[in-house]
């Protein structure tokens, strides 16, 4: 879907405030609402994240999306019920020691250790290869994807085939793994010609083969 | 000028303060000085429904949370950085495949699917993820908050040079800036250059002057004074 | 500039909701504090409310984004001052009798009263004529402008010439007139073949000379 | 499916309930039955600052509210198209000069540039503002709550029929439909069709028939049973 979160090349956001610089989250709760939402979905929040609704997105931190859209996500899923959230919700409002259960599972410790970095399967059937112009489909994909708007109907040039990976889609589709490409785009192809930048640079983007197209 | 004059409002993540005080413990004691938050307060009821209904484990949680916040951090990417400073051999790898290079020196894990990109006197390199967070987990941690920040995501893209200038990077206009979008499932780490001066520096002391900006490509490793 | 009022074409707000269908607004206030704010800004809002703050923006009802950019306009302009707001806002909060100051300005009911429709001037510069393709310039404006990001980078056909008309511009600019275009694109350059609709449309929209290039 | 799941929130005008109950007063009268909202004691304030600094008069805000709010509306463009049904010489004005011909009906105004488009069995037209909220006030008056929506903003532009659909209009997949987004001075109005079986009915009649709705072509102009 080309939602809120869709927000390369957007004007309004101010400066970026980096504070001290280093630190990756305000409170103990906020890493803890990412792995338990994480875990519990699967390891994939993309969609849910990007299916809050837009004043919500915007006006929530960053791990406050993940824990409404893991609420959002998993009652409606019929993991949690609304009735479970509001019962424990009232216990910790309430009660001022008490604290979540707690369990175990080796399992999804094993899980968890065995995590590693994701692989790409061969692209043996690339259309295209470095060096080739391509173009970016113009579209509107009401599903979940990862192209955003900044770059359609723009026309830059392959830097790099990556490899196969799975095409995000709904659950319950069939797996398609299909060819990702590197695309390098000049500034001035994406965003005209900025008086406002001293100098030029290119923007490089990974892209399924179903975004592209050649060159016209 | 940069993102355009905004009122009132601000981003949620940059208008609060923190005080940034991790312990051990998983969520605030009752002795802490503050009340629990409203969203602490749903957290411990997600985190309490899921365990009840036997979808995550307590052990489990606790595990990835102690990776996260304990076992990553950009440290590990600044040994990377230094070694392929000082080893060429290695710096060829490390170019030609990130993940299995980093893996030589014990260094893996989820979002570690990595790209190393390199900085020269004509090209300055540069990370964003505009459509959420991708960041490569096992060599930096955790994003820092303004990577996570709309204003960062929005214009990383189109005004890369504003947004330098803004953590006090001036680069010549005659300087490439390669922007990388991490779209799919690769993360991108920047190879910061060596700063001159730095011949008689053995790998650790050269991985101290590594900062974790120069490795997301907002930032120049500079000797300190 | 591009920012959170450009939103033709994005997902994730919902179904259109009409209520009765026919309300206009909903409070007494609303109509109100649009009028105090066109007046006083001298009848163009739009790159003040454009230059809210985007969670605000999304946060706010309609009425509620001009009355806010009205104020934040305002002061920025020194045409009132923070400490007045402020003082008048807790004369009403703590009199539920007060009602604010009446004064009375014949020129400028007059001005009022002879408010009428927007002139164009002939176009007789004009660049394209009707049945001409043209492509909308790649662009990220950082000033307040009329191009919504939906048509960037398209190709439609020049459907009729408007007319000359003044190119918005920050206060204090020169005056330009431009041709405006009024374009037509099929859906399917805007927004590719769209599995979802049944059958085709197109989008019709004034675009100033500026905006627009000869077709590729 | 239309636009998109969403969790929570919703969009601030569309979640309210609103009385609609439009006095003659400029603000909720002490006696009225709820408090005055922190948006009424601000729009209070903004107006008294600025009376208080000359800017702006209370009788010329008084004048324009109620123009906007007592002499313009619906009623004036369902004139405009019983005319335009009942006159085809007005009619060919109206198409080709919609300005000129509304003019010659006593219909002027701010925002008042107006083209007028005709619904034919052939083509459906449609009205949207993307940017912001435009819209022919001398003939329909200030747009209703749904066309200023984020909603129809976003969706209108790329797909119309879903739209249409929520609207109860339900069109022939071969009928073309042209979706106007009014982003310069130009204000469009929606000729609608005659409905079948009007032969008989004068101005005044036809004109009680006009929907606004069929002038923004989000409806269609039924005889009523």
């Amino acid at each position: 879907m080309d939602g809120i979160h869709d927000m390369g090349g957007m004007h309004g956001f101010g400066p970026v405030v980096t504070d001290d610089g280093e630190s990756t989250h305000h409170e103990p709760w906020e890493v803890r609402a990412q792995v338990i939402t994480l875990l519990a979905a699967g390891l994939s929040m993309r969609a849910a994240i990007e299916a809050l609704d837009p004043a919500t997105y915007l006006s929530s931190s960053y791990y406050e999306r993940w824990l409404r859209a893991g609420e959002a996500g998993f009652v409606g899923r019929g993991i949690v019920s609304e009735g479970d959230l509001a019962r424990w919700r009232d216990v910790f409002e309430h009660d001022a020691l008490a604290q979540p259960p707690i369990s175990s599972s080796p399992e999804l410790v094993a899980m968890v250790a065995g995590l590693g970095p994701a692989h790409f399967e061969p692209a043996t059937d690339a259309r295209h290869s470095a060096g080739d112009r391509v173009a970016v489909r113009r579209m509107r994909p009401p599903i979940h994807h990862r192209c955003p708007r900044y770059v359609r109907g723009a026309t830059g040039t392959v830097e790099r085939v990556v490899g196969g990976d799975i095409v995000p889609a709904p659950p319950g589709s069939d797996r398609v793994v299909e060819p990702i490409y590197t695309i390098e785009f000049s500034a001035s192809e994406l965003f005209g010609e900025a008086d406002h930048e001293q100098g030029s640079h290119t923007v490089l983007i990974d892209l399924f083969e179903r975004y592209l197209e050649p060159a016209p | 000028m940069s993102g355009g004059a905004t009122a009132a409002g601000g981003e949620p993540d940059q208008k609060q303060d923190h005080g940034n005080d991790h312990g051990h413990s998983h969520y605030d004691s009752p002795a802490s000085r503050r009340p629990r938050s409203k969203m602490e307060l749903r957290t411990m009821a997600l985190e309490a429904a899921l365990v009840d209904n036997d979808v995550v484990s307590t052990d489990a949680i606790d595990e990835f949370v102690d990776y996260l916040e304990h076992r990553i951090g950009p440290h590990h990417g600044a040994r990377v950085v230094a070694k392929a400073w000082t080893d060429p051999a290695f710096r060829e790898r490390l170019l030609d495949d990130g993940t299995a290079a980093i893996a030589e020196l014990g260094i893996s894990g989820p979002e570690g699917n990595v790209r190393v990109v390199a900085n020269t006197p004509e090209v300055h390199n540069m990370v964003v993820c505009t459509l959420c967070s991708c960041y490569p987990w096992p060599l930096l941690g955790l994003p820092p908050i303004w990577y996570k920040s709309f204003a960062y995501r929005s214009r990383a893209v189109a005004e890369p040079r504003a947004v330098l200038h803004e953590f006090g990077v001036d680069l010549d206009s005659d300087l490439a800036i390669r922007v990388w979008d991490s779209s799919a499932e690769v993360r991108y780490l920047v190879l910061p250059e060596r700063p001159p001066g730095t011949d008689a520096l053995g790998e650790d002391e050269l991985a101290a002057l590594v900062t974790r900006d120069s490795m997301i490509g907002t930032g120049l490793v500079a000797v300190s004074a």
